[in-house]
Order: structure tokens, then sequence, then C-alpha cells
């Protein structure tokens, strides 16, 4: 196997509570993204695949284990991954196009050609005519398409994900879910994609990892053997039906309502 | 621009109505101790034609724009700083907390001594007592900048300047606003106190020579114009608001 | 838990709502004075007259104080106070201006007030003309702008070239006369002494020597009030007790010093002894002769005072003193009073 | 504990700082807070200054109950109700404007200087601070508390005893805290004016040479000021266990 994109080993994390009691959220968890591939990660909620996320992007330290990019270990946030928040999280200052502009004003893109790039990001994703909207007058759905293109703007080696349509309603979702792989399709990106949505988790990736509840263990990893590209269809496949069980299976052990 | 736009007949008519209620509390009492609104506004009219109050006022505003320009330059970085470190706020706080406690009136001797009696002490005026109320306000601006937000800055590799500058400093520019609102209100108070209580100049010695001579519609003229100074002064700065900040949506009822 | 929060939140909103009622002295009639809010040396007669005689005359004065001579005087024409201390400038201008205020008696003869002057800047008069020497006076066209302005005018002074500025408040004044930012400041009598001590500060100004008799504080009252006969009865028992007050003052040293700690408002006052009053008794009580045995409204005070005020354009001119200054009721006082 | 660690050093800096100005510039100008703390010590154990601070503590508390009674109510109609808004909006915005200073006079003509001379000042200091803050927060609370409470078929009265008053408590809160600073110094201005009580005291000192006597005056007022904030502050966190910090602070943003 060629060096993996991406490779994260033995990854723990706590954080502190009250009189220094420490709170385990990520034990130990390791594996390795092949380049171009499309991995979801699926769990509870609140077992700590933000926080897990956050770490492969930099934001947050790990207390041990290292993740690797291309071989090189990664200290804090650059321009190798790009992000796409939850809920959305644009800049009410900016408009659609100011926000896709953001990442490249950040690497030092100059002014002209960082308009033009954020242009065709804009149109990719579906929103021309709306590039000098302020976020509050788009809908959940175009802001989520903004937050797309503003990480896709910077042309990052891995595509982090963070719920990205957790917030949104079924409808939405689902035409988002097609748009992002026709996006995929065209423009071939290593995603780390995170979700509680079994689903999604199948409809969109190559792989499937199952995290355990808190503390946060990798619990299960599963192929999803579906061709590319994929359409609707899929979802009532009883192949479909049988990942979905699969995966619910390993879920429920460590759900508790 | 919709509240403008929808209540403003509605406005006219409290207007009319507390004009009406002026007019009629006014009647019976003597003229040496209060005036009606008729005879007050007749009054500023006449002395606004004449140059005597626009004189007046632009001697005063004068002041007032530096002590309270000075005032945002000190409290905008300061304001932040508080804000964003933990550590400063808890230093700085108990003692801003305590001056600002003070009335201004009990300051003047201070004021005398230091900054004696003309234009710069009348600028420490304006400046002490529109700083604490804008620095308050700028503090909880950049406490509350959506720390997601900072996040996603960092995520796409801005830097602790680039922090402020492109993320922190437009967030907080509403508060910026609000403060710049309030601290001009406090400002114009300050104005007109500084012309009263330290050497009488300007609106200030208009005020004390009405009051010397018992023209009480000539005092509650100035009254009046102060008043509509600070109406032009809120409403100025928040058309200024929506103007720059369009992207900002105040809640709306 | 739950209850005590709802319990506390309900005592707390009744106990910060009761208002205090004051006691009142049964039978004795009331009686509403205001009067200024600080009390030197030269007032201490008139304010033991009125806290202390007047209750033993039957009358129970409710006193108010406030600190601004032109807010005396517009409670006395709103009808906040029955009767009270202000000044003769204030009632002729606002007498000018359309009110209605009749002076009925004097605080006390000559005003103890004094021009002091930084020594080192200002020597003579003529130094006021210079540009960096600053006067600070209260208010412009009021006693103690117009009681400078007399003197400089008779001394050849140019007027127009002494710099003025207003500061409200002697302590202000003081302030300000201290730290070097203004060259010369009025003062009382009692407070001239005090600063002398501080720094290079001397009298420049006694007005009592300038003029036959410098009025300042005088006690004032509404004529519509004045007419009634129980009201006028009032006012002439008030001078009654401030002559007796006068008297004694005069006389015993000891009386002046008891009173002083009582009733003077610095804070220094209560460590006040014979001894240290001494030099400021006689000064108020022999050289000012701030207390006359007699308190005697003559016209001509008030005739005398009329041009300078009227250059210092402090009034217009309008009102005659005669029309104002009410001279009977002190005759009738001191007859009634003998001695 | 790190927090008050930071405090004392604060306060210490600041004290440090009016020590060395004052020993520069002498008693007469500026007391150091030595000279201040002798000069306290004097007037606590003469007594009077806590006789009369506690009594005009009680008629702010008069103006104050009042400006927050009919303050909060009506900025929460204003935030409610853009006709209410609209026709008390400008005078609000004009009324803020107005010094104490100014308004005395009259206010002297209208109640005299007793009881509600005092009271009335502090009422109108105070009470448009107290407006504005409930009215922001009245103006932002989120619909969809509304709607929640709509959906569960609310009544009005109802929906404001279980929905808005909750929502709006940090800014009542904040409300309270901003108009009691603004309601302790009118009450000092008012008293300065009158010659009574403690702003009466303080007028005095300020006719002595030494400025360590007006200072100790201030100093005191400005520990009453913080102490009665700190108050309300922990009174504002027992009443309500959900009252957070941080949405009252933006209270502040207030006019």
């Amino acid at each position: 196997m060629a060096q993996p994109k991406l490779e994260i080993s033995q990854l723990t994390k706590g954080f502190v509570r009250g009189r220094g009691d420490i709170v385990p959220v990520l034990e130990n968890v390791s594996f390795a993204v092949a380049d171009l591939e499309f991995v979801a990660i699926v769990g509870p909620s609140g077992c700590g695949k933000s926080t897990f996320l956050r770490i492969v992007d930099g934001l947050i330290e790990p207390d041990s284990g290292e993740v690797r990019l291309n071989g090189r270990a990664v200290t804090g946030p650059g321009h190798g991954r790009g992000m796409v928040f939850q809920s959305f999280d644009l800049f009410p200052w900016r408009t659609a196009l100011g926000n896709v502009e953001f990442g490249l004003e950040m690497m030092g893109v100059p002014r002209q050609e960082r308009r033009d790039r954020a242009q065709g990001w804009i149109e990719l994703v579906g929103l021309t005519g709306f590039e000098h909207s302020y976020p509050h007058q788009l809908s959940g759905g175009m802001q989520q398409r903004v937050g797309i293109a503003r990480a896709l703007a910077i042309e990052p080696e891995v595509l982090l994900m963070d719920e990205p349509f957790g917030s949104l309603d079924v409808q939405t979702r689902d035409l988002l879910q097609d748009e992002l792989l026709a996006i995929w399709q065209r423009k071939r990106k290593t995603v780390l994609f995170v979700t509680h949505s079994i689903e999604e988790a199948i409809y969109l990736a190559d792989r499937v990892l199952i995290f355990t509840p808190r503390p946060a263990r990798l619990e299960l990893v599963l192929d999803v053997p579906f061709a590319r590209p994929r359409t609707e269809e899929i979802k009532s496949s009883p192949a479909f039906v049988e990942l979905r069980r699969e995966i619910w299976q390993s879920l429920k052990r460590g759900v508790r309502i | 621009m919709t509240r403008l736009g929808h209540g403003l007949p509605l406005m006219a008519a409290s207007m009319v109505g507390g004009m009406i209620l002026w007019e009629m509390a006014a009647s019976g009492v003597s003229g040496v101790i209060f005036a009606p609104p008729s005879v007050v506004l007749a009054r500023l009219a006449q002395d606004t034609l004449s140059g005597v109050l626009p004189m007046a006022l632009l001697g005063s505003l004068a002041h007032l724009a530096v002590g309270f320009l000075l005032a945002v330059a000190v409290a905008l970085p300061l304001g932040f700083a508080i804000g964003r470190s933990p550590p400063v706020a808890a230093m700085v706080e108990p003692v801003m907390n305590a001056i600002y406690a003070v009335p201004p009136v009990a300051m003047v001797p201070f004021l005398i001594i230091w900054f004696g009696l003309f234009y710069e002490a009348r600028v420490a005026l304006v400046f002490l007592m529109s700083v604490f109320e804008i620095l308050v306000t700028v503090t909880v601006g950049a406490r509350n900048v959506d720390p997601m937000l900072l996040q996603v800055g960092r995520s796409f590799g801005a830097n602790r300047f680039r922090l402020v500058t492109v993320v922190m400093l437009p967030a907080s520019l509403p508060f910026v606003f609000t403060a710049l609102r309030v601290g001009l209100v406090r400002a114009i108070n300050a104005m007109i106190t500084a012309e009263l209580f330290l050497a009488a100049v300007n609106l200030g010695a208009l005020m004390k020579q009405s009051a010397q001579r018992f023209d009480m519609a000539g005092l509650l003229s100035l009254v009046v114009l102060l008043c509509l100074l600070g109406l032009a002064a809120q409403e100025g700065l928040k058309a200024l608001e929506s103007r720059l900040l369009p992207w900002h949506v105040r809640p709306s009822s | 838990m739950l209850l005590t929060r709802r319990q506390a939140l309900k005592t707390g909103a009744v106990a910060g709502l009761l208002p205090l009622v004051p006691a009142r002295a049964q039978g004795a009639r009331p009686l509403k004075v205001n009067q200024l809010g600080f009390a030197l040396g030269i007032h201490v007669p008139t304010t033991a007259a009125l806290v202390d005689i007047m209750p033993t005359m039957g009358y129970a004065p409710t006193i108010q104080r406030m600190d601004q001579i032109r807010t005396l005087t517009q409670t006395l024409i709103a009808g906040a106070a029955e009767i009270g201390e202000t000044d003769s400038i204030t009632v002729m201008s606002a007498v000018e201006a359309g009110a209605d205020l009749k002076i009925v008696s004097l605080w006390y003869m000559h005003t103890s007030l004094v021009f002091v002057a930084n020594a080192d800047k200002v020597r003579e008069f003529k130094d006021l003309e210079k540009p960096e020497n600053v006067v600070a006076v209260n208010g412009k066209g009021d006693i103690t702008h117009v009681m400078l302005f007399g003197p400089l005018l008779q001394r050849g002074v140019d007027v127009k070239k002494v710099n003025i500025v207003e500061i409200g408040g002697s302590g202000a004044r003081m302030q300000a006369l201290q730290s070097g930012r203004v060259q010369a400041v009025p003062v009382h009598f009692d407070q001239a002494a005090e600063l002398a001590k501080r720094g290079n500060f001397k009298v420049l100004l006694e007005p009592w020597k300038e003029y036959k008799a410098w009025i300042n504080e005088v006690w004032a009252c509404s004529g519509a009030w004045l007419k009634k006969k129980e009201n006028e009865r009032a006012v002439i028992d008030l001078i009654k007790a401030q002559m007796i007050a006068f008297r004694k003052a005069n006389a015993d040293l000891a009386w002046y010093t008891e009173n002083y700690r009582k009733h003077v408002t610095l804070p220094t006052a209560k460590d006040a002894t014979q001894e240290s009053l001494k030099p400021i008794w006689e000064g108020l009580s022999k050289s000012i002769g701030a207390w006359p045995h007699t308190i005697d409204m003559k016209m001509e005070y008030w005739n005398d005072l009329v041009p300078v005020y009227r250059q210092a354009e402090a009034i217009q001119g309008k009102v005659r003193p005669d029309q104002i200054v009410e001279t009977s009721l002190a005759k009738q006082a001191a007859a009634e009073l003998g001695g | 504990m790190k927090r008050l660690g930071y405090n004392l050093l604060g306060i210490a800096t600041a004290l440090a700082l009016w020590e060395l100005a004052g020993r520069w510039v002498g008693a007469n100008l500026f007391a150091p807070p030595t000279l201040v703390l002798v000069e306290f010590a004097q007037l606590a154990r003469n007594g009077q200054i806590f006789v009369e601070l506690a009594a005009s503590l009680r008629q702010m508390l008069v103006g104050f109950g009042l400006a927050c009674l009919i303050g909060l109510p009506a900025g929460v109609a204003m935030g409610r109700s853009s006709l209410v808004d609209a026709l008390f909006h400008p005078w609000l915005s004009m009324f803020v404007v107005t010094s104490v200073a100014a308004l005395v006079p009259l206010f002297v003509l209208v109640f005299g200087t007793g009881f509600w001379f005092r009271a009335a000042i502090v009422f109108v200091a105070s009470v448009w601070y107290v407006m504005l803050t409930v009215y922001q927060g009245a103006r932002g609370i989120e619909p969809r508390f509304i709607d929640v409470g709509r959906s569960f078929s609310a009544g009005r009265l109802q929906a404001f005893w279980t929905i808005l008053l909750p929502a709006l408590y940090p800014y009542i809160v904040a409300a309270m805290r901003i108009g009691l600073v603004h309601a302790i110094r009118a009450m000092v201005v008012a008293e300065m004016f009158i010659i009574l009580g403690y702003g009466g005291m303080i007028y005095r000192a300020g006719y002595a040479i030494s400025t360590a006597p007006l200072l100790a005056l201030l100093v005191t007022l400005m520990l009453v000021s913080i102490a009665a904030n700190e108050v309300l502050r922990v009174t504002g966190r027992w009443l309500a266990p959900w009252y957070e910090e941080r949405t009252a602070s933006t209270g502040a943003q207030r006019i």
C-alpha cells in the first residue's frame, strides 16, 4: 500500500472538568485514510467525534498520539485541511463571496485572483446570483453551500466535514448529499465526514468507521461496496439495508438512553 | 428602517401629545419658574436665527468632539484587551467600577487642580465621563464574540493578528456602535456639565446667563436644544450603523 | 428553597418602599424656611436665631438648605418655602423678570466676602488687567462679581481687560487658587485667614472698607404671602430673634463659640475654640460690624448699590429699590424689642 | 482564586500609583491613600458617616425601587409592542441625555427638598437606563421561545410568566445593576445640591483645604456602590440558578 494520505495513530484526549477531574473523550484511536478516499465516522451524539475532527484540523492538541498528513505531523491549523462546520458558522459581516474568499485571503492570495477563484466555487455549489447576499439573507441549505465552497476554495488535501447537514431539514439534507457527491465526483478529494446518520454515512462514504460512546474508541470499520457514481436507488437495495442493520447493531450496544 | 418607517406618524403624535401636556403643565405657572413649549420653541427659533445658539453650539461641539474622540481612542483598544484577556479584566475592572461610581460633579475640584478651568479641563471631563461608558460596552462586545467564528478563523489558518483584525473586530462592530452611542450621550451630558461647573462658556454660559436673569424660556430652550442634540446623535449613529453594517440585523419584535 | 426565594422577593420589595414620616412638634406655628447650604462665621447668629430662638417664640421652622442663591429664590417664588435666604441682586433681577418678592430683613450687615489674590502674581489692582491673571467669580452678575466691579471702576482699572471666569462653589474656587489655576477669588473672611496659612495669598479687597454698607444676603418672601397679618407677625418675630442673637454674639465670645461649633458647616468647625475664633469674632463683630445691635433697613444702602449692579450688567435697572425693600417690619421689631 | 489575585494586583497597582501621585502633588491637591485612610478612620470613629449613608441609601432605594417598578414593565412593553415603542422611544432618547445637574433646580421647585425630591431625582436618573436595558432584552427574545409557549397553548399571561419573564431575567438583573449605579450617583448629586445626607457631607468636605476628607467620602461611596452591585449580582444568581452571566452582560447593549 502506498503512503496513506492521512494517518491517525493512538490519539487520546481528555477534558478537565470542575476541580481537576479528567473526563476521557477519545481513547487510542488509530486508522489511516488513503488518498481520495471518502471516510465517514458514525457515533452516538456527544461521543467525541467533533473533538476528534478538531484534533485532525489542528484546532485542539491531543494529549497523546499524532496526526500525520502526507507523512508529516500536524501541529496546528493549516491549509492542508478545509473544515465545514455543523452550524455553518459563516461570518455574518461578509457576503457569500466574501466568506468563500476568506481562506484564500488568509493564504495571501491576491485580491483579484481570489475573487475569481471564489466566484468559480460559488458557481460550482450553485449559488450564482447570490454572491453578494449576506448570510442572514440565505436559507440554511444555501448557507451550508457557502460553507462547503469556503472549505473547498482553499483546495485542501483533506476536507473535514463536521455533521455538515445536521441542522438542515430532511429534504434539504438529501439534496445536499447528492450535490456533495456530484461535486466530489468532479473535484475528487480525501474526505473525513462526521455524522450521526447511518444512512448518510453509507450513502456517501467508501468506508464507515464506528465510534463507541464516550470515551470514543474505534469499534468497527466497514467497507461500503456500492459503485460510484451513486444514486438514490441504492438506499433501498438489500445490501444497503443489511449494512445499515449491521452498523446499527454495533452502535446499539453502546447507546444508552 | 422599518421601525422608523412605520412608527413615524406615531412618533410625531407622541411628540405632539407631549408638547400639549407640557403646555398644560406650564399654564398658570409664573414665567419666572417655568415656560410653556410655545414660548420655548419660539425662543429657540429666534436665537437660532440670530446666530447666538449656532455659535455657542459650535463652540461646545468642538471640545465635545476632542474629548469624545480621545475617549474612543483609549476605550476601544483597552476594551478589547479587557474583553479578551481575563487577567487584564480582573485587574482593571474593580478600579474601573470604582471610578465609575463617582458622580462627575464630585470630580470637578480635581479636574480644576489637574487641568485648570478651560479647554483642557472641559475635554478631560468629556473624556472621563464617556470613556468608561464606551469601555464597558466594548468589553462586553469583545467578550461575546462567537467562539465558533474564532475557531473558523483559526481553522483557515488565521494567525493571532489576523484573528483580531479579520474576525474579532468585525464581529464586535455592532457593540462598538452601541458603545459609541452610549458614549456620545454621556459626552453631551459631560459637555454641558463642564461648561456649567468649570469656567462657564458656550452653551453653559448661555444657560447660566438665562438662569441669572430668571429667563426660564431661554433656559428651557437650551435644555430642548440639548435633548434634540442627543436625539440627533443617537439617530445619526443608528443610520450610520445600518449603512456601514448592512449585515447586522437588530433583533426585531 | 424555591419558597424562600419567593419570600425573599416579596419582603425585599415591601421593605424598600416604606417612607419615613418626620415627627412634628405639637402646637407651634410651622414655618418653611430655606437657607444657603454653607454657613460660615458671619452666618452664625442668624442661623442660631432661626434654629434655637424661634422655637422658644412659638415657631417650628423646617429648614431646607441648598447651595445656589438662584434656586433659593425660585423656591420662594414657587411657594416651596415661605421665607428664606437670598441676595439683593437676585431678588432684583427676579422682580425684573416678573416675580413678586419683597426683601424684609438682612442676614447680616456688610458682607464678609473678601477678594483673596495670589500675592506673587497680583500686587495691585492694575495687575488684574494682565491676561495671565485670571479672576474666578461664582457667576457673572452675582454678588461675587459685582463686589469686585465697583472698586475696580473706582481705581481706574479697565474691567474689559480683566480675565474673569465663573466657577460655582467656593470650595472649587479655593482649589483653583491653590493649584495656581486662577489668581484671585472671592472667599469669606474666615476662609481667607485659613488660605493665608497655605501660601502667599493676601486679601486684595475688603468691601466694608469700600462702601457705606455692602448688603449681601437678605431675608425675602413673596409679596402675596406677606400681605397676611399672621405672616407679617412671623417676620417681625424672626427679626426680633435675629437681633437677640446679634446682641448675644457681639457681647459674648463663649456664646458665639458654642454656636459656631453647632452651626458652621466647615468640617473644622467642631474643633473651634474661643482662642482660635477670637480673631474671626473680633473681625466680624468689631471691624466689619456684621451684626448690628439694631437691624436698620435704610433705603440708601440699596440706592448706593443699584448703580454698581447696573454697571456690572447684573440688573437692567427697571425696578426701584423702594418697590422691593420693606423697611417697616425691622422698625416694628426694633420698637418691640427695645434696647 | 486566580481571578481574585489579579483583582488584588490591579487594586494594589492603582493604589500605588495614587500614593505616588498624592505624595508628588501634596494632600491639598490630591491626598494620597495613606492620608485618606487616616481621615477615614476618624470619620468612622465619629460614626456620622454611616448614619448619613444609611439614611441616604434608604431614600435612594425608594427612588430606585420606583424606577424598577415602572421602568421594568415599561421597557418590556416597549420591547414587545411596536406601538408603545414608537410612542415612547423618542422621549426616552431625549431624556437619557439630560443631566441630573440640569434637572435639580426644576425638581426643587416641584418637590421641595424633602424626601420625595431625592426619590424623584434618583428615579429620573435611573429609570431610563432600566427601561433601555430591559427593552433590549425584550426585543431580543427569540420568537421560537414564544412559539414553544404557543404550541403548548399557553395564554398570553401564562406565556408572560412562564416564557417571557425567565427569558428576560438576565436582562432584568442587568437593568437593575446598571440602574443602581446611576441611582447612587444621582443620590449624591441631588444631596450635594441641597446639602443633606451623604452628598451634603461630600459637599461640605469640598470646602476643606485638604482633599483627604473628600477623597475618604468618595472612596466610601465607591465601596458602597460596588458592594450594592455585588449584592444584586449574587442575589440574581441565587434567585435564578439558570441565570447566565454572559447573557446578562449583553444587557450592556443599552440604547
